[in-house]
């Protein structure tokens, strides 16, 4: 079924991924137009001050669905506050998030569930098995069934570790399964905080995979990365962030920086290339 | 599809059940600690002397009340627990679906450590606890002890503070109930006849409760 | 700061110090008539501190009930000056309960020949001032800013329910089993007022002094240091920031 | 003749228990004769007055040895003791009970709330009746028209009864009004502290903001 943000009216009822979607998501599908489509994320002058310190400053820009955009920045930057910001588990100090029309802190129900998010801290309980962990949350985004937990298990190649238990994996396979977490319900938008971090080659490709996947199905991936070289391979979009402003916006559009000038340069210029 | 209110509760309950059946410390911990707990009021009130089933009382209540406030300590420093809150929070699961399963979780918890703890005195000091009216008013008290302990661990589960905090919050909240609970109870032991503005009482407050905890639920939760 | 902002904070506007000083005045007053100009009850002279306990019981009331407003403001509003507000009303409404307990206790002393006689109205002062401090150990327990105030505002608004059932609870004496609401408590045989003008008076007086006018000024200095205090918190953030 | 005398020597001796049957309770305890004290007492306050008019009431009479032993552990004497009509009203209102009460009844009981508001508690320490935790029943049930009467061997006392001897209360005034300036002087100057402290770091942490503002220009130009 073609995952279709409806343009019209501010809320655009996004369509629910239903119970057998899990095996055609693969299937090729169209494309949906970036341009005419309501954005999947609009924020607008968003600020979040943790007590008096601005860790993000007036920030806007719309991200539409089906495109990976990747977020760099130093440490401290910001990042991981966006990303939390988007996920609704911070409340943003002024301005404010729209995801899918809906506005995030106090209509965040309704989004919830098509929102995936992959942090830091692993979201897994060590006690439990790989399989009664993602059951568990199977359940709770509704779309139960064993299937679905086999599927994206199986995706990310973890299909026999099924039976062990979270505290048994290694920090890299427990960061995968905490993926799979957040990709077992197909989620629209796909929030990931520095997944590659401990991964190896193989576990990077197959993480990379799906995103790229999980794109062309029409969903938006928002990517916190270090790694900038990776960057202009995989990612269609780049934000940079600085001292929790706005740096780079849209494809290569420089707004005001002090960002060393080298690696900004670099990666507009590839991003040139690339696109052109 | 989105899965019902109840069906929500059932899962945060099953779930949690199976957290504390997993790893066992924390129903080590509550149990081991109404045993001690009964043994030390035995010794230092000298309770087979003096057969008067009031004090029984008091130490039952007692008992229940640090057993359980014990159990709620640790629930809420439990660091996996933590982790597990806020990955149920991404879930599309309604606030009070997840407070009101770890509400009956805690419940069904407590009120083992009822049965338990009244086979235990009773046997001990052989004092006659098997009262219809006393299982009553144990049900209420402990429902509202457990309201006030669900909202504090989840309270204490977004932050990390040290020991001895949540029983400095949870014993002022808990005393009315405790009062009435006890006086409840004494009613009970002491062939006085039972009023039942005693049950009304109880009843009336932990209505309140719940209201008031699931009203300011959400503010806990969310940002 | 500009220069402005800094001078208003330095001296406070004369309308905050002639507050202060009209407390300070009626204070006076109440306590000299309490000592001279009210007839001596027949429970001799102790019998005085009355019109320090039963009005700082109810300036107790008002620092609380501030409090517990100010916690549900901030829950809806999420804006600070509301929490400071509800910080400051603990804090004053603590001292005046514990002002209200201590002479209960000491007046108890000869007349009841006990420190503490289980009096419902003292029980309950004793249980509002145990709830509140655990507000203040809640408050310090926790780093996050924006988390300890929210957790503050709900646990100011548990702790009214507490206070409030307490009382209803404690004034049923156990033994006989019905409700002595209205019944003469030990508080209220003493507190009943028929007695002379004079004494109403200078009760009058001293509620006006302790109930109102210490409260509120208390509350608006130690409102001033809150601000001065969160004020500071800022720069030092600021500070490490750079 | 003799029919007479005998009838009344049968009538005198058969005089105490019948009349006990009508007898109120002060005139048992006036017909005891270790009472004394107790009937002093009695005297002394309302109480012998209100013990003879009609009502049911269960009254513990201290023998005049439990009273001896009480002054010692009050550290009074008698006399200075009876000096206080309502310290001994008080006293004695704790040994009457509303209700008429046999030493069954009692039995039943745990606690009782006699006249003075704080309840009298009752065990049994092997089937036999302990009063207030000391108190035993040496003669109990004397029936009289308006109650029952139960001779106990110790005075009962309330808890924290006139353990000390009540100064003037003048004094507890002048300590409640010190322990009231002591609390509000200690409130107001922890404020003052706490202001000038926090006064004083606002000034220096914003001088050293300004300083090191002014050597990053320095540095930059």
């Amino acid at each position: 079924m073609i995952r279709q943000i409806l343009g019209k009216g501010r809320r655009a009822p996004l369509s629910v991924a239903s119970e057998n979607d899990g095996l055609q998501e693969d299937v090729g599908r169209t494309q949906p137009s970036a341009t005419d489509a309501l954005p999947l994320i609009r924020l607008q002058q968003l600020t979040k001050r943790f007590g008096w310190i601005p860790a993000l400053q007036d920030v806007s820009c719309e991200l539409h669905g089906g495109q990976i955009v990747a977020i760099l920045g130093a440490n401290g930057s910001g990042k991981s506050t966006l990303l939390k910001l988007c996920a609704g588990l911070l409340r943003p100090s002024e301005g404010n998030i729209q995801v899918a029309g809906w506005q995030l802190p106090k209509e965040a129900a309704q989004v919830r569930a098509h929102i995936g998010y992959a942090g830091h801290e692993i979201f897994l309980d060590e006690s439990f098995t790989i399989q009664e962990n993602l059951s568990f949350f199977a359940h709770c985004y509704g779309s139960a069934g064993k299937l679905r937990v086999d599927h994206s298990l199986g995706r990310l190649g973890l299909a026999k570790f099924a039976e062990l238990a979270v505290r048994q994996l290694s920090r890299g396979r427990q960061q995968l399964v905490d993926i799979a977490r957040a990709t077992l319900h197909g989620p629209e938008l796909l929030l990931l905080d520095e997944p590659l971090n401990h991964l190896d080659v193989v576990a990077e490709d197959v993480v990379v995979q799906m995103m790229k996947d999980a794109r062309d199905s029409g969903s938006l991936i928002l990517w916190v990365t270090h790694e900038s070289s990776r960057v202009a391979a995989i990612a269609d979009r780049v934000l940079l962030l600085h001292a929790g402003r706005l740096v780079v916006d849209e494809a290569g559009q420089v707004a005001e920086t002090d960002w060393p000038a080298t690696l900004k340069a670099t990666l507009c210029q590839e991003m040139m290339n690339r696109s052109a | 599809m989105k899965i019902t209110f109840v069906q929500a509760v059932m899962l945060i309950l099953r779930r949690d059940l199976i957290f504390d059946i997993r790893n066992r410390q924390r129903l080590w911990i509550i149990f081991l600690f109404a045993i001690l707990n009964t043994f030390v009021f035995s010794f230092a009130l000298e309770l087979q002397h003096i057969l008067r089933r009031e004090v029984v009382v008091g130490v039952f209540w007692t008992t229940i009340l640090f057993a359980s406030l014990l159990g709620f300590e640790r629930q809420g420093s439990e660091g996996s627990r933590q982790r597990m809150s806020q990955a149920i929070k991404l879930a599309p699961l309604p606030r009070l679906a997840i407070f009101y399963g770890q509400l009956l979780a805690n419940w069904l918890i407590t009120l083992c450590l009822l049965l338990f703890t009244v086979l235990l005195q009773s046997g001990l000091f052989n004092a006659r606890l098997w009262h219809m009216d006393f299982w009553l008013a144990s049900l209420l008290g402990s429902l509202g002890l457990v309201t006030i302990g669900t909202t504090l661990t989840t309270m204490f589960s977004h932050i990390s503070v040290r020991v001895g905090v949540m029983s400095v919050l949870l014993i002022p909240l808990i005393l009315p109930i405790l009062l009435t609970c006890v006086r409840f109870t004494l009613a009970t032991q002491s062939e006085l006849p039972v009023r039942n503005e005693w049950v009304a009482l109880l009843v009336l407050q932990d209505i309140i409760l719940l209201i008031l905890t699931s009203w300011l639920y959400p503010h806990l939760i969310d940002e | 700061m500009k220069r402005s902002e800094r001078m208003k904070a330095q001296s406070p506007p004369l309308r905050e110090h002639g507050l202060t000083w009209l407390a300070i005045v009626v204070l006076g007053v109440g306590f000299a008539m309490a000592l001279f100009y009210a007839e001596t009850d027949q429970q001799g002279h102790v019998q005085r501190l009355f019109y320090i306990h039963m009005p700082s019981f109810f300036g107790a009331l008002l620092a609380f009930s501030i409090t517990v407003y100010a916690s549900l403001r901030y829950l809806r509003s999420r804006d600070v000056k509301w929490d400071r507000l509800a910080v400051v009303g603990v804090e004053v409404g603590l001292l005046l309960a514990l002002i209200n307990l201590v002479t209960g206790a000491i007046w108890a002393r000869p007349i009841w020949a006990t420190w503490w006689n289980w009096d419902p109205r003292l029980t309950w002062d004793a249980i509002m001032i145990l709830t509140y401090a655990a507000y203040g150990v809640l408050r310090g327990a926790i780093e996050n800013v924006e988390t300890r105030r929210r957790f503050a505002a709900v646990y100011g608004i548990l702790a009214i329910f507490t206070a409030i059932m307490t009382l209803i609870i404690i004034r049923i004496r156990p033994d006989t089993m019905h409700p002595a609401v209205i019944g003469p408590s030990a508080q209220e045989a003493r507190g009943s007022f028929d007695a002379s003008p004079t004494m109403q008076i200078t009760l009058l007086v001293n509620l006006l002094g302790w109930a109102l006018l210490l409260p509120i000024v208390l509350m608006r200095w130690r409102y001033r240091l809150q601000q001065m205090s969160e004020r500071l918190e800022q720069l030092r953030q600021q500070w490490f920031e750079a | 003749m003799r029919p007479f005398i005998l009838l009344f020597l049968g009538w005198l001796c058969i005089w105490p228990v019948s009349a006990q049957e009508d007898a109120d309770l002060i005139e048992i305890v006036v017909a005891e004769n270790d009472l004394s004290i107790f009937h002093e007492a009695l005297a002394e306050t309302d109480w012998g007055l209100t013990l003879t008019q009609d009502g049911q009431f269960t009254v513990f009479a201290p023998t005049d040895e439990a009273f001896a032993r009480a002054f010692e552990r009050l550290e009074t004497t008698k006399e200075d003791f009876f000096a206080h009509p309502d310290r001994l009203a008080s006293l004695l209102s704790f040994h009457v009970v509303a209700g008429a009460m046999s030493l069954e009844e009692l039995r039943g009981e745990t606690s009782v709330m006699p006249y003075r508001r704080s309840s009298l508690v009752i065990d049994r320490q092997d089937d036999e009746l302990l009063l207030n935790r000391e108190a035993r029943v040496l003669q109990g049930d004397l029936a009289a028209s308006n109650g029952w009467l139960h001779i106990v061997d110790t005075v009962l006392l309330a808890p924290g009864e006139f353990a000390i001897e009540i100064a003037d209360n003048l004094s507890f005034l002048v300590l409640g009004l010190a322990v009231v300036a002591l609390l509000v002087s200690g409130y107001l100057s922890s404020l003052f502290w706490r202001w000038r402290l926090v006064n004083r770091e606002i000034a220096l942490l914003r001088s050293r903001i300004k300083e090191a503002a002014r050597n990053d220009q320095s540095f930059r130009s």
